[in-house]
């Protein structure tokens, strides 16, 4: 028996599918259920695919599941395209009348629940877009989701638009809820029955980033609108104000980041939110942050590139660019959060290295991360620890050196308006004072300066993840959103006598040398599981410790299956 | 600070221009106002971008940001908004505003921040050895227009009222101006709200045609009767080519991004740190 | 007996050092001798040490020397500031009378001819500023420079600011040639004789490239001013409207690229050039240059970084940039000619390139092989060849599509105003025709089009050099400006019995695999010298070919001597 | 091509934007424009960023480049220097022209470069679902201005005027003034320079405050006796608060880049490519 199912809403954007998804989501949530969720949609704002997919069920769940349990195909062409991932006894809820024939090869298996989806909208309820609310009728009675539950988000969810609009969507709700009750011809499997009030949050990467920014204390925010970051800024920008801060839509990225860099030179916690061509775009303001040692985070939600690629998929291709982009040696840090949850961690990790080492943070999440909603334990405000910028103190100022060469690299920071450490935050190379200085022996002592600051990181956080046998031949090492798939494949693999250890780090740059050593040292395969083309992380474990890895690249746009990374290595273990 | 002369805001770093520059000028008339207004130096903050003019910062005693060329204006508004308390200028040069930066400049000004641009217009690029810039004069001829330039040169006080400030003058870092241009500074930082002051700051070095020479003759100060909060006149005067009017163009008052954001933060109530009732957004 | 000798003039920037730096070359040049020079200013306009040096002599110069033969100091900080690099039997003219004493410790040694170069300048010139024809003047008659050639080139270098600048400047001259021919004590030994007329062209790098694009059948060049690149606009702005080409300045390197890349898909051989800060920011559309597959040639002329830097200094810091700058995999080529006659060449390279493959190429340049000039052989028109880019036939027009997956990658590229093969050069992700598709398998297919693209370049130029012996267990291995200096520690080392190969490929993307592999294979010891903090070559190196290297940075913004990689080898091979 | 009909220009792909949306009024102009002068589609090159209206060019028969956000203008600029004697378009929304754009305009407009710049405006960033613009009407809710926006909105008629643009006019994608539309493209087209449209072109999805309903109440056709030669009168004319006015607002004649580009072409005496002369250079 699982533990779980996984449903998929699939439609054309425009149907309103991820507004249904939301909905389910949330309610079954509310019915104690976890959550991961998985969604695909075009770049357009009509017309095109889309798919909400809803993995659910009692325990924690880490990736979007291999297959499909429940498919609601909100048209033909979307029951056509999705069959495929629909498994052989799963239940099929689509347009039609019970009479209605699939031209599928599992259609004998499959349990059948044609609902006339668009009939009752358009005719019975009188609003064709009201077919999102049918299918979610259907779907409460068929998998036993509480129906005041889910009227209740329905009400929360659309009653801004008017009691009218409302009302319709009640009375859809309800007859898609009626229609299925009287049709259904089978029992349904899928019902995981009640389960009782949960504390968990069910919520995004995006949004995980956002309110761990808020809790850390961080009050500006500027951005410019990019898929798919904006909406980390549309949640701050109702957030923020409240709490005393300040949300910025900023005329480009480059203003975004200046605008950050000032208000941090100013003294606030700062932060800015893209995707990767936001992020090309900032990589000149990068540079003067490390050079002129300016807390600053920057998040960078990844999406498929190059140029302007493709905008609503998920990709993990700017590993490079947040490593190595801007011109000259500059010390920067990237992290990597691996799944919801991490995500408010590791914003608050990056404010805190930001503001105790003086240097732009740089955190990778993609559209995977960023999108999904998972159920994450509440967090606590207790919990949360805050770093400090090095201040001077008033003997420093009579003779302030901002940029005062220190066995850690990092110099106290004074703070306009606090005391007379008057000083130039300085993009070009300088001295101790931060006066323009284009000395030899000064260069690459600053250069060393900024640099010697990454050395002391991995003492601070914990910054990596690892499990498995530790004496296991076989290794598999990631980064950032692929953690999930790769956790649940693990433990098929683990149940099946396959010796695997996982390891993921969390800090990209400075790696945690010290532990990936130990890791790779006995491993004969290794597994390097990464959604990019190049394989830019193995390509950095290579120079790091000239170790011949596995490179596991895919490149399409979606993310990692656990079934993908459990038949390669079961494939590369049999071999 | 204890004392408030002239010579107590003079920086840590000698100025590095040619001996005659014109930024001079501007900064002499920024040391003036600051004594003149007793201003704490620990409430200045200079942002500057890169070029000859950039370079300022270094030279007075204040709180100084020399990032990256053409982004002056986001760096100061991230400063001015994260600490409304500070008096926030931005200087730099024509190149800097109006060519790498020109994307920022309407969205500074239509914010109304409160704060005061400086922009020492050279009419070309000084820090790279004299090229042509977006205020070069017709057919201007430099390193990389040898043969002249092809472009329009762009009006600084025609663009800063059409983008929305509510402060715009012009000065003159000519001796015989000095004064007068000490008057616009003080009376730019005095401004709630967006100033923009464009300064005729000669680079004595590269420029043969824009010279404090050239200057000298073309400079008229506008007549004592021009409405300065009429914007239509104003941008008639900015656009008359026969002169080069300096003085104090525009002046009206509106509220400031600042005083804006205030009424947004009261709009919310000022809620505070309320963890769970933000947590009702996820369950 | 050297058969070269190294003359330094120092003094402060706006004393005229590099005018009179550049007359003594072209003069030398003129007498037959080859070139080699190296000079170092500071950031600002006014203010602050400035050298020009000299290398000169009857063979091919490689590198600036290891120290300075001839110190001319027009005043006396530049003495004591330069004195440490002159040879203990060097010569020195400074600024004074006969009686004046040196307190240094060479001062035994070295050939001491003091003259009162400011006395002559103000009092019998009348004019302060001519202090550097004076200089020129003693050294035309110390050096034996013949004093007519030298006169020549100060009435064409100076000719243009008035006659009377003209008098004043050549009356200097022959003032200081006087003095020195009067109170000169000892036999000079730096006499290298007349040697006849040279054809070869004294050169900078910058130049080169600028020459190069020109003779490539490049017409369009955008640019935004930057130090070190002005100097290659400048010179293409004087002479590219005479062979019916373009020059704009546009208002940023984001506007330069951009125009570089519109006339580049309307059919002109289009590039730019710019410095780390300006690669910076046209990071974003190389990423839709690699995208849309659109020829274009960037040069960065790297400087000092990271941030503004140190905008005079040199350092080879951008690589990481160049070969992943922009989000997302884009596949891009990357140049680094070795010497200036190499510039040359590799602008043309660089133009066959990228119209041939239809990718972004980038040349690394630095600010020490950029302004110094080298003697080079006069290139020969009917020598240059030109790649082609692949045109769609009239039948491929009738159902054209773009971007046709073709074996090689490549595929025909219509010309608007040409013929009917309407598309769209398209940043988004898209299918043969250019249509925007967000497929997964298409985004695969079309990444790996463009990524094959970079296969077949090694077989198309000489992609490397290499000398030296097969078997040395000693090899050296770098990129760039730093060849001269390893060549000319190769050959002494080499006259010493030291067994060392050398490889310096001039592709960094994609690496000559082959030959990398091959040279590698059994060497115990690979030094790689470069010219920045973190290796940024060392490690791509171990990360493609998985082997331990050495590494050797400076990270002062001044060149490698040739003595620095002479000892550090020998060190090595001693251990 | 050798039939011309408006159904001629057809693109490949079909557009994607929602029914109803104001681009529609844009293409179908377009379609007609051409179509009524013949135009071969071959010597068309449209340049767009990004954004809904920068997918324009996917729809229509011609050379397009769908490029990066804001660089519609400096691609265009390559593309016509490169090859004057090609048709060049830019079209483009208020966000890719006025906000991450902003820099590129004046530059463009100041060069006169011979194209025709169509800014869409919907008042709001379409692609990204809605955010706020630079021409969002004062205190505009929307998904990055939950509690309204606290800028004023950018007039791209003044601004386009101030820049330097030699042919400026505003038109309306509703169905009333399509046909005014279609005759100023056309005009635009035929004009020898920079010529400037703004077009208003509602989003129907995400812009409940700017929509053909707020638009058909508040156009109003310029007055016949307008003088278009008269900058400051066509100033006025776009500053006035209280309408909308479509229609032309500016045209004058100027000499273009591509002619000031010959005359220096001729400065040079077309030497032609002497190899020897220009190693004189080095020797
Ligand atoms: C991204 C970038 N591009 C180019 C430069 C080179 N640069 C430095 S200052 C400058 C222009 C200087 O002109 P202006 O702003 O008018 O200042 P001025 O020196 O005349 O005072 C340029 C192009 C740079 N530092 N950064
Ligand atoms: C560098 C960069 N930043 C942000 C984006 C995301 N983006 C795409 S279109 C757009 C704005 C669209 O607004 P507008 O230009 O007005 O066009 P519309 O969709 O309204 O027609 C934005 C912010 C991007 N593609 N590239
Ligand atoms: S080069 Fe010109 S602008 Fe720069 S310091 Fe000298 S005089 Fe001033
Ligand atoms: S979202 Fe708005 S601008 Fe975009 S296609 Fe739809 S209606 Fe048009
Ligand atoms: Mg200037
Ligand atoms: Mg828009």
């Amino acid at each position: 028996m699982p533990t779980d199912y996984v449903i998929r809403i699939a439609g054309e954007s425009g149907e309103g599918i991820v507004l249904s998804g939301e909905i389910v989501t949330l309610a079954l949530s509310r019915s104690g259920f976890n959550i991961f969720t998985f969604s695909t949609y075009p770049a357009e704002v009509r017309g095109g695919p889309s798919m909400f997919q809803i993995r659910t069920g009692a325990n924690r769940l880490r990736s979007q599941g291999d297959s499909v349990d429940i498919l609601v195909a909100l048209n033909d062409d979307a029951c056509d395209e999705n069959l495929k991932d629909l498994n052989e006894d799963g239940l099929l809820i689509c347009d039609g009348t019970p009479e209605k024939q699939l031209n599928s090869p599992f259609d004998k298996k499959v349990i059948n629940c044609p609902i006339p989806i668009t009939e009752i909208a358009s005719k019975e309820v009188g609003v064709y877009r009201c077919k999102n609310m049918v299918v979610i009728g259907a779907l409460s009675n068929l998998l036993n989701i509480d129906y005041s539950i889910i009227e209740s988000v329905i009400k929360e969810k659309t009653s801004r638009k008017g009691s009218h609009v409302l009302e319709k969507n009640l009375l859809a709700f309800k007859l898609g809820f009626d229609y299925a009750e009287i049709h259904k011809t089978k029992p349904i499997p899928y019902n995981l029955g009640p389960i009782g009030k949960s504390e968990k949050l069910v919520i995004s990467g995006n949004e995980a980033l956002a309110l761990g920014a808020l809790m850390s204390g961080c009050r500006f925010y500027a951005a410019y609108p990019i898929t798919p970051a904006t909406d980390l800024m549309e949640w701050l920008a109702l957030e923020l104000p409240g709490v005393g801060g300040v949300v910025i839509q900023a005329e480009d990225e480059i203003s975004a980041l200046g605008m950050v860099l000032g208000a941090s030179f100013a003294g606030q916690k700062a932060f800015t939110a893209t995707s990767g061509p936001g992020l090309s775009l900032m990589v000149e303001l990068i540079g003067i942050a490390s050079m002129a040692e300016i807390p600053s985070v920057i998040v960078d939600v990844q999406r498929g590139g190059p140029g302007t690629g493709m905008p609503t998929k998920t990709e993990q291709s700017d590993l490079n660019l947040a490593l190595y982009g801007t011109h000259g040696d500059a010390s920067r840090i990237v992290l990597a959060p691996t799944n919801v949850e991490d995500c408010f961690f590791q914003i608050i990790n990056a404010f805190n290295l930001s503001e105790k080492y003086q240097l732009p943070v740089i955190i990778l999440s993609d559209q995977s991360l960023g999108h999904r909603k998972e159920s994450i334990r509440r967090p606590v405000m207790a919990d949360i620890k805050q770093s400090k910028r090095l201040r001077p103190g008033d003997d420093e100022i009579k003779d302030y050196r901002r940029y005062g060469l220190t066995p850690a690299g990092v110099s106290p920071m004074a703070i306009p308006g606090e005391n007379a450490g008057y000083y130039v935050a300085q993009g070009l190379e300088h001295d101790e004072y931060g006066s323009p200085c284009y000395d030899p022996e000064n260069h690459l002592r600053m250069t060393a300066k900024r640099f010697r600051k990454l050395q002391n990181i991995s003492g601070d956080i914990n910054m990596f993840e690892k499990y498995g046998k530790q004496d296991a031949s076989t290794g598999i090492i990631g980064w950032g959103s692929t953690e999930g798939a790769v956790r649940d494949a693990f433990e098929r693999l683990d149940a099946e006598g396959y010796g695997v250890e996982v390891f993921y780090p969390k800090v990209l740059n400075p790696l945690p040398d010290k532990a990936i050593r130990n890791f790779l040292k006995n491993k004969k395969t290794i597994l390097v599981p990464e959604i990019n083309y190049t394989g830019q992380f193995a390509m950095l474990l290579r120079g790091k410790y000239l170790k011949q890895v596995t490179p596991l690249n895919i490149c399409g746009g979606i993310p990692f299956t656990a079934k993908e990374i459990y038949s390669k290595v079961r494939e590369l273990c049999n071999r | 600070m204890t004392r408030y002369t002239p010579l107590d805001y003079i920086g840590r770093n000698k100025p590095v221009w040619c001996a005659g520059c014109g930024d001079y000028g501007v900064l002499t008339a920024l040391f003036n106002v600051f004594s003149q207004k007793k201003i704490d130096a620990k409430n200045v903050a200079i942002i500057s971008g890169i070029g000859c003019s950039g370079r300022l910062p270094d030279f007075i005693k204040a709180y100084g940001f020399h990032g990256a060329h053409g982004r002056a204006l986001p760096i100061a508004i991230g400063v001015k908004v994260a600490n409304p308390s500070l008096n926030v200028f931005v200087v730099g040069g024509d190149g800097d505003g109006l060519s790498i930066g020109a994307g920022h400049f309407p969205h500074a000004a239509r914010k109304n921040i409160d704060m005061t641009y400086i922009l020492m217009d050279n009419s070309l690029f000084g820090m790279t050895k004299g090229q042509f810039s977006p205020t070069s004069p017709c057919k201007f001829e430099s390193g990389s227009s040898p043969y002249g330039t092809l472009e329009e040169p762009m009006d600084p006080i025609a663009l800063s009222l059409i983008y929305g400030s509510t402060f715009v003058a012009r000065g003159y870092s000519g001796p015989s101006k000095l004064n007068d241009l000490i008057n616009l500074i003080r009376q730019a930082m005095e401004h709630k709200g967006f100033s923009f002051i464009h300064v005729l700051s000669p680079c004595i070095t590269y420029n043969k045609v824009v010279t404090f020479q050239s200057l000298n003759a073309q400079v008229v100060d506008i007549d004592e009767k021009h409405e300065i909060t009429d914007r239509n006149e104003a941008l008639a005067l900015a656009l008359r080519e026969e002169k080069l009017y300096v003085g104090l163009f525009y002046k009206i008052t509106k509220p400031t991004f600042g005083e804006r954001l205030i009424t947004i933060s009261e709009k919310c109530g000022k809620r505070g740190l309320d963890i769970e009732r933000l947590y009702v957004n996820f369950t």
